[in-house]
């Protein structure tokens, strides 16, 4: 049972996270932030998210600010 | 009760706009660096010595002593900083074009003198700030904006082996080459980085630590495509290891 | 007010202590509260083995350290005459070390002093002081300073340890000094 | 510390290297050209023996920017070189310049332009006091002219340095670098300035601190170039230093700075003695220039003669500060030693000729 905590106005869609993220819960978004990206989100419906802070370790803007397990 | 494991690391910038391209890798590397002044309590004794190129504007990201030094000049800077103040802890942050090219002789002396700082070099093989034009690095075929028809060494001669060159250096202590193409390269550049730091704070030579990383933008491919360059293309011309360990002895 | 102003180029061969007896009788004006100036020749001119250096000893302070035209040179050696003869003042002494030089003068308007310097230091037993010997005879002539205070620099420079070396330079003051008073020499 | 009031004989270069160990120079940086390797060789034995750092870097461009990385830390610091190896050190000096860190540069000139050779020169003025780094900057400049102003000057350049947190060129030439003279070694006279509300020490209880030029937006960019100018205006009030000699009275005022200031010095007392009114005045701050005082001299003189030994490079400041005022002439050669009393006498008296 995990969390992760995104900033999505620091994301620029590079989705680099969603590669890594062993449960695929991580998802391409189709929104996007003040700055024009298209930026990540959680997709996690049976609470699959395990801590494991690869997205977070990946994600070269610092987007993911906090997993928590 | 949740538990907190990941986290900012404290050096980073409260409000921190990491600025480079989607995708490019300085981000991680200079999370990784800030990890490990947490870890190895640094943050309060650390100098850096920031370089030109995309590396220029560490001070936007990190919430240390910072001293910018002009293009190619990051060791010799670091080496007035730590002989002046021998007990700081003091590492440059630098692109390939930086170390390698302008820089060559400022770094190669630097680790020659055994100078007890650690340089970290960025290797994305092109200057990624000015447009992606031809480095050091750059490998034979790789276009690049001033070598359209691919790099040709009849023209324009071999790439530079960074880690290669240094390791023949006696006063460099720790030499290695590591890559952010996955999560299990970016676990083992961290172990590299920390090595090199010890052996910095072990007062036992120089240190310089080589990452392969991405510029997505310059080499026209999605990150995820730039990763598997590095893999593909890179590694050959770049194998991954430790070059020099004097740590152990 | 007059400034009075005298100039020296100490000219040999390196390894003669050309240089050394130029400090030294820098040290020696400094001493007397005059003004003074050395200037060695330095650079590629050095390396062609010869060495020389210009001193300036004056009431005021040096204009120049470099004279183009010395009041008096001495010639340790032979190339050193023939470099610098013609370049005196005239009314200029040319002070030639007659052990290494056999010419003939050149010059009318300028005066010869001749120091068989080689054969007193020889004398002494001791021929590396030939350069002291060339230095206390030019002091014992113009009394351009006081021979006294050469043997109190003399004194200075060589430390107490070297006492047998400090004995040799003395004696070579002596000589030097007594040669000029001898009527052979005018 | 050495502790010595008496007079010793000392040579140029030493002194400077003996002024700055008073001076509490800790790290000094530097790689060999003549005509000043006798700092470098004299420093490698005595800063070690007081724990203080020597290092011969590969380059000047190494040198200079050792010296940017000591000075960042708040230590004094200083590199000494010449002529075509200063214009090496152009880049590094624009960086501290616009990082406000102090630190001592000492320039021996020699011949140029390029290799030239090692004979004594002044044509480094303009290297030196406009810079040849990028931007909007200045080099604070003292030129002495004897063995005891470079013991003097060396002092005072680690002095304001440290005041203003400014980059200070000691500008000598081959002539006072090699030759020795008569001097007191006396204490280091200056007052201390803490630097420990700038320098980068670790941040330690407080935000780290970043020195650096570069700034991503034109208004921060124009404000930091505005802010060293302000800095500069103070320099300016404050640190102007020049000497006269007869100038008041004096028909033809000479101007000439460092080693060409004795010897005209030399010829403005022959000139004197020979019933000829002539002055002389001598910048020693080369930036900033006395422009004002010089303005005031000149006012009412036939003629300023400035003497160089270049083609003329002080001459341009001399003209603007003249402003018009009086006619201004130049005499100089562009290296060597050859300028004797004797020769600027006779130029002055040429020019006395053509005033009739």
């Amino acid at each position: 049972m995990g969390r992760v905590v995104i900033d999505k106005e620091k994301c620029k869609g590079c989705f680099l996270c969603v590669d890594v993220c062993p449960k695929k819960i991580l998802k391409k978004g189709t929104n996007y932030n003040s700055k024009g990206n298209y930026t990540v989100y959680v997709d996690d419906p049976n609470n699959e998210c395990f801590g494991c802070a690869l997205c977070a370790k990946r994600c070269p803007d610092m987007a993911i600010t906090e997993v928590y397990r | 009760m949740e538990t907190l494991v990941f986290q900012k690391p404290s050096s980073i910038q409260k409000d921190c706009n990491v600025t480079f391209c989607p995708g490019c890798d300085h981000g991680v590397a200079i999370r990784i660096i800030a990890e490990l002044l947490d870890e190895l309590n640094l943050v309060e004794k650390t100098i850096v010595v920031s370089s030109i190129g995309c590396s220029v504007f560490l001070n936007d990201y990190y919430n240390l002593d910072i001293i910018e030094a002009p293009h190619g000049r990051a060791l010799a800077v670091a080496t007035g900083v730590k002989r002046s103040k021998p007990d700081k802890f003091v590492f440059t942050y630098q692109g390939d074009g930086d170390f390698a090219s302008i820089g060559l002789g400022e770094s190669m002396h630097g680790l020659s003198r055994g100078e007890k700082v650690t340089a970290i070099c960025i290797n994305n093989t092109n200057y990624g700030m000015t447009g992606g034009q031809m480095a050091p690095t750059t490998i034979i075929g790789q276009k690049t904006t001033t070598t359209i028809n691919g790099r040709d060494p009849n023209l324009q001669g071999y790439p530079i082996k960074i880690c290669e060159m240094a390791s023949i250096c006696d006063g460099a202590a720790f030499v290695a080459r590591c890559s952010l193409d996955s999560s299990k390269e970016i676990e083992n550049t961290k172990k590299m980085i920390k090595k090199a730091f010890e052996s910095q704070i072990n007062n036992q030579g120089a240190s310089l630590i080589e990452i392969l990383s991405t510029c997505p933008t310059n080499w026209k491919l999605s990150p995820q495509e730039a990763h598997k360059r590095i893999r593909e293309e890179l590694y050959p011309v770049f194998p991954l290891g430790i070059y020099k360990d004097k740590t152990s002895k | 007010m007059a400034v009075k102003e005298s100039s020296l180029i100490i000219s040999g061969y390196g390894g003669q202590g050309v240089l050394f007896i130029g400090m030294a009788i820098s040290n020696c004006a400094m001493d007397e509260d005059k003004y003074v100036t050395w200037l060695p020749s330095y650079g590629a001119e050095m390396r062609g083995g010869t060495a020389n250096c210009t001193i300036v000893i004056a009431n005021e302070e040096v204009a120049s350290p470099y004279q183009q035209t010395p009041d008096y040179v001495i010639a340790l050696n032979a190339q050193s005459v023939e470099k610098f003869e013609m370049k005196i003042k005239p009314g200029g002494t040319l002070i030639v070390n007659s052990s290494l030089y056999k010419g003939h003068e050149k010059r009318t308007d300028i005066n010869y002093l001749y120091i068989p310097a080689n054969e007193i230091a020889a004398k002494i037993g001791e021929i590396k002081c030939a350069n002291v010997v060339m230095l206390s005879a030019f002091i014992e002539k113009t009394k351009i300073v006081k021979i006294e205070s050469l043997k109190k620099v003399i004194r200075n420079i060589i430390s107490a340890s070297k006492a047998k070396l400090l004995e040799i330079n003395e004696l070579a003051i002596q000589k030097g000094s007594e040669y000029i008073k001898l009527p052979v020499c005018h | 510390m050495t502790k010595t009031a008496e007079k010793v004989l000392l040579k140029g270069n030493h002194a400077i290297a003996k002024a700055a160990i008073n001076a509490g120079c800790q790290c000094y940086f530097g790689y060999p050209i003549t005509p000043q390797n006798e700092i470098g060789e004299f420093l490698s034995v005595e800063m070690p023996a007081r724990g203080r750092v020597f290092l011969q870097a590969e380059s000047e461009v190494a040198a200079i920017n050792m010296l940017l990385g000591a000075a960042s830390t708040g230590t004094k610091a200083m590199t000494s070189s010449s002529s075509l190896a200063i214009a090496l050190m152009q880049e590094g000096i624009s960086y501290i310049a616009a990082d406000n860190i102090p630190a001592v540069v000492v320039s021996v000139m020699r011949a140029g332009p390029a290799l030239g050779y090692i004979f004594p020169s002044q044509g480094d003025y303009f290297q030196t006091v406009k810079g040849g780094g990028n931007g909007d900057y200045k080099t604070l400049t003292l030129a002495p002219a004897t063995v005891q102003e470079m013991i003097d000057y060396t002092y005072k350049a680690f002095y304001l340095a440290q005041k203003y947190r400014t980059i200070v060129f000691l500008l000598a030439d081959g002539l006072l670098g090699q030759m020795m003279e008569p001097a007191v070694l006396y204490d280091y006279p200056y007052e201390e300035i803490d630097n420990s509300d700038w320098a980068l020490d670790g941040a330690k209880g407080r935000p780290g601190r970043w020195i650096g030029s570069i700034h991503r937006s034109e208004e921060v960019l124009e404000k930091k170039v505005l802010e060293l100018f302000k800095k500069y205006d103070i320099i300016k009030q404050n640190e102007i230093e020049y000497k006269t000699l007869y100038a008041e009275d004096a028909e033809i005022l000479i101007t000439a700075f460092g080693s060409v200031a004795r010897i005209a010095q030399a010829a403005v007392k022959q000139a004197r003695e020979a019933g000829l009114k002539v002055g002389l005045f001598r910048p020693i701050t080369l930036w900033p220039f006395p422009e004002k005082e010089l303005y005031k001299f000149a006012t009412g003189k036939k003629l300023i003669l400035d003497i160089e030994m270049n083609m003329g490079q002080m001459l341009e400041d001399v003209k603007m500060s003249v402003s018009g005022q009086a006619k201004v002439e130049f005499y100089g050669r562009p290296a060597g030693f050859y300028f004797t009393p004797e020769e600027l006498l006779e130029e002055i008296k040429k020019q006395m000729e053509g005033l009739k």
